[in-house]
């Protein structure tokens, strides 16, 4: 299975908002990338000092020039080191990992309502784009902390219609997404969302009967399966049961998972 | 390949390399990367009598060249194990140890006794590192006499051959692993995780959910190697050595210190394919160190300097 | 700089940070890079009634995120240190603690009575960790009662206050920290270097001729804040934290661990100003945590907790 | 004094020989360099897994350009990190460290014998430049164990004469150091000499009562003299005498301490 595990080589990185990084990565394993919502395990460097894979969803794929882009936030240690990776060098990624967001949940002519909050905007962008390219309409809530943090709101405009919230009110709605969806009365036949966990439980709250997928984020090891890191109990499950973020998920149907 | 034959109680191995128990879930996972039937043995994930969801999350965290984990013994518990894990190697040639853990003695010995009878399991690792909740909470791992106690009460249960995984939070590792050998154990395996900590200084709080998890990693090596350098030297029954191994020279290392194989841990998270690499690069070392064969380096940090001064 | 005053047992602190003993010399060095009386202490070598050459070369290796020494308590003796090292404090305006070692009761008693009567000496370190040359070799720090009985001989010739130095590789550290605080111990150093090897895979030998060597670095900061962690909550005199400190946020973690103040040992090799980098730094890391001064996060990580589940 | 720490700037790394390169470094603390012998103390680069500097001799400065020059065998993890950090990188380098050769041994007129065997050989170099600066006539004396390793040989024949042994025979004169001295029947005012430790032990006993000067080699620590990793005996003191070989030297006189 050599085709979930090579070296990819940095095309291009660049600042695209406040501690915020795009970076294009090419390589060989990149044409397995054709699911929206899977992420890569990826090494910041082959330094041994921060020894643990970072989980990074894929944002967009050319499948055509063997191209994946990520979007990140350079917060911690190793994404920090990640943003200084020039053009040329080499990077060891896993994957693509984990089951991504459920295309076939929306119909040709549908409606689909995409929230992300944050750094889970970014897989929704390649879900958008496949989406379009299937029929659905699209329609994306996309939410930041303040202005400086926004990102990406002119790529998904070009698929859709955009609402953009801020916290802080600096740019687009003022406050959370679900102002804007209250406010905008904004509806869907399907929800795809990925943020963080705040915001997915109260989605979960609103939609839980209705076909909608929330993408999870937990501390992974392995990003395969094999070292139970990433679990998550199951909704009215026996109190052994668990699914693993790392293969059954990232994307879960509402209301599957407890958050 | 017969240069990388290594031969213990239970365990005939086409090479020293293992997957170390916790690492490799039941083997499901890599073998969608690699046969394996490669793989000298697979340690497979601790299994207790009843299922188990382990603890909370955050169960990982990173350390400098390390990191910590605080699963909580999540597995399927021994009639899952029995059921859905050890088929699936059924028609895969490799040998393997099946690690055993819990929290009472009669824990160990219900497990002990029932997976040391199917046909799959080649030896058991009993994970003397697990609280005992009779004693207060305080580690099989951590008096001797407890896990001399359980070792002989395992022994006689099982089918096949003991090996006992010792913990390295002692101050004294060698009475530990003689006090077990004496108690019947047919071989050692060393080390489990050093207990330790991260805070967050966000939140101002322990990263982990369970405050405490098991450093792993190359940061702890040089602890492994002291360790299994001094009880190899006092003990006559084989050591399996782990604690950071993540290059063939660095198996060169543990066996040199006294192992007679290796497992490796947390390097299958940093790169899924390096048991296989290590594997592949052993016969070039061998060569360069002009040894014939793997076995012939095991000691020999300190056969060498014995054979040394008896010849003077 | 009021908000990084910390105030200890003999120790008033500018801020919380001192060079940790045996890597810093007797402070000469590395008053060629900077002011030492910009630091909060500076903690000496260690001490022994007679000068000690140490052992053979190699002393040191490298290890991932971390180092081994074997230098054997190399210093020139009692006489040497109150003729020639101690004066060169005499115009700076820093306290010291000075590290004692022996390898008997009456070695470290020596020293004790004469050290803590020079005028520059603020406090005595203990370093329990050498081998008891009496009890065959075995490390006063690995048994409580020869701990406790140790303290208590140090503590009643000393004029100082006494601040113990534990070492990890112990099964139960705060069974130790709570039998030397019973002996009187004024204060905790914790921790001391953890046990390892490496060995060179050309030569096939131990790389230090010591064979073993006290691992230091990152690597054992985990280990540290757990030990930390789990005694601070259990005695009640003040912790000197210890082990792999290199950055101001490392500090603020071993601070919410439980520590009162900070020593910085092996990242002095690493970068000679890791001190006054550190000291410089930690003013913006209380303003970003929004607290007055640097003693509101002693034991944040577990007091925050305890307050929190009172109040619901 | 922060005139002894900086970050210096790779101007150029090279190839020179089997497994050796040649570094140029560029930055304000190289105005210290003027003493030969003396070494650097290099981070290899920021990260925390090799966390020990490395020693490494001056074997050139530039004092107008502000470059030093170090030539080094990339053998271990360290080195061979380095010798990977492009043009245009920052490294951490300590120094100039501890005390080089004395030049004031050798009178403008005399000739100075260099002996250097494989890597001991670099520091030899700056110290010729300022000995022939200095009017001392220099034949130098260099050993490696086979052609592939031999560099230098053509800069140090600017100098004054130059004899190349290699062990296998394979370049110049086949045989040690001391093999070319006998047979050339070598001969000098003064001894300097950096190289493996039998060589400088054979040399030791050669010219014990002369002026010879020998650079030895230790593992080290701080490389400042605080951390008593780098101590030798001194030869007939008191069992606890001790030089460091960090700060007291690396250069001794021939005799003063044991080998
Ligand atoms: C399936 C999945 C997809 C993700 N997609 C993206 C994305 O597209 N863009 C993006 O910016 N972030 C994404 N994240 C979050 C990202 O993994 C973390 O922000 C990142 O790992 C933090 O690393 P660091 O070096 O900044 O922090 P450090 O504090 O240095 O990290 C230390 C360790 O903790 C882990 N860790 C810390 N925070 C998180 C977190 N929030 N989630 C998971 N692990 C964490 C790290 O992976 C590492 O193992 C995703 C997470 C998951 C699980
Ligand atoms: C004063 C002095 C000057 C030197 N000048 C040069 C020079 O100009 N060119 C050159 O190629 N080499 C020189 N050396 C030797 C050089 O320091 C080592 O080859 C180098 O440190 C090895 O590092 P590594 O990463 O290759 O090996 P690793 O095995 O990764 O090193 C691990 C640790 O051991 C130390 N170490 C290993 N071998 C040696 C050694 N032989 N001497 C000292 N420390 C060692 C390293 O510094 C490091 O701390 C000098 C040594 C000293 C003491
Ligand atoms: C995520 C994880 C889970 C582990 N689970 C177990 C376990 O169930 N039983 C056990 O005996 N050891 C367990 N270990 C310890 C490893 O088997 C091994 O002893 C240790 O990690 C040191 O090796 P390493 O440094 O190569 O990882 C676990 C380690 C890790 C990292
Ligand atoms: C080279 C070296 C020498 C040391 N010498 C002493 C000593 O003489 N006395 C002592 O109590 N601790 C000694 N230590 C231990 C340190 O003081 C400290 O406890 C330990 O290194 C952990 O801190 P660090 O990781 O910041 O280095 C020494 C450590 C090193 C690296
Ligand atoms: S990260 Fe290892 S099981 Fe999910
Ligand atoms: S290297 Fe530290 S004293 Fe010489």
């Amino acid at each position: 299975m050599r085709e979930k595990y090579g070296e990819l080589t940095v095309v291009k990185q660049s600042k695209i908002a406040k501690d915020s990084y795009k970076l294009v990565l090419k390589g060989s394993t990149v044409k397995h990338m054709s699911q929206p919502g899977q992420f890569l395990h990826v090494r910041v460097d082959q330094s041994e000092d921060l020894l643990l894979r970072r989980p990074i969803s894929i944002a967009d794929v050319d499948l055509e020039r063997n191209e994946v882009t990520m979007i990140y936030r350079a917060g911690g240690a190793g994404t920090k080191r990640l943003s200084s990776q020039p053009t040329g060098n080499q990077l060891s990624v896993l994957g693509p990992l984990g089951k991504g967001f459920p295309l076939e949940q929306a119909m040709s002519g549908e409606t689909a309502l995409l929230i992300g909050g944050g750094i889970g905007v970014p897989p929704l962008y390649y879900l958008a784009k496949q989406l379009v390219e299937k029929g659905v309409h699209v329609t994306a809530v996309l939410g930041f902390a303040s202005k400086d943090d926004v990102f990406y709101a002119e790529e998904f405009s070009q698929l859709g219609d955009v609402y953009v919230t801020t916290v802080d009110g600096s740019y687009g709605i003022h406050g959370f997404v679900t102002n804007a969806i209250d406010e905008k009365k904004l509806t869907g036949d399907v929800l795809y969302s990925c943020g963080p966990t705040p915001m997915l439980k109260v989605l979960t709250e609103r939609y839980r009967d209705q076909r909608a997928f929330i993408s999870l984020e937990e501390r992974m090891g392995c990003g395969i399966g094999a070292c139970f890191a990433c679990v998550c109990h199951v909704e009215n499950g026996a109190e052994h049961e668990y699914r693993k973020i790392c293969t059954d998920g990232p994307v879960f149907p509402v209301g599957e998972v407890v958050l | 390949m017969e240069r990388l034959h290594v031969e213990l109680p239970g365990l005939t191995m086409k090479n020293p390399i293992m997957p170390a128990s916790g690492c490799f879930g039941f083997g499901g996972e890599y073998q969608a990367f690699y046969d394996l039937a490669e793989l000298g043995a697979v340690a497979i994930k601790a299994t207790t009598p009843e299922p188990r969801f382990g603890n909370p999350t955050p169960r990982v965290a990173e350390t400098k060249a390390g990191m910590l984990n605080a699963i909580g013994l999540q597995n399927p518990g021994l009639a899952g194990v029995i059921a859905k894990e050890l088929p699936r190697f059924d028609r895969i040639d490799v040998p393997i140890l099946a690690n055993i853990a819990g929290s009472t003695m009669d824990d160990y010995i219900k497990v002990a006794d029932q997976l040391s009878k199917q046909r799959n399991v080649s030896a058991l690792e009993l994970n003397i590192s697990c609280p005992n909740v009779k004693e207060g909470g305080i580690a099989f791992g951590t008096i001797p006499e407890t896990a001399a106690q359980l070792t002989k009460e395992v022994k006689a249960v099982s089918s096949v051959p003991v090996y006992v995984k010792l913990s390295p939070n002692v101050a004294d590792i060698v009475t530990m692993a003689q006090a077990v050998e004496a108690a019947g154990a047919d071989g050692l395996s060393m080390i489990n995780t050093l207990l330790g900590m991260r805070i967050d200084t966000k939140t101002r709080q322990p990263i982990l959910s369970n405050q405490y998890g098991g450093l792993s990693g190359p940061a702890i090596k040089p602890v492994a190697l002291r360790m299994i350098h001094q009880v190899s030297q006092q003990v006559d029954i084989p050591i399996i050595g782990m604690g950071g191994i993540q290059t063939a020279e660095d198996v060169i290392e543990f066996l040199l210190a006294g192992a007679s194989c290796v497992a490796v841990g947390t390097a299958n998270f940093v790169d899924p394919y390096t048991c296989p690499t290590i594997i592949a690069d052993l016969p070039s070392w061998l060569d360069d160190m002009e040894v014939d064969s793997i076995s012939e380096l095991i000691g020999g940090s300190w056969k060498a300097c014995k054979t040394h001064s008896l010849s003077r």
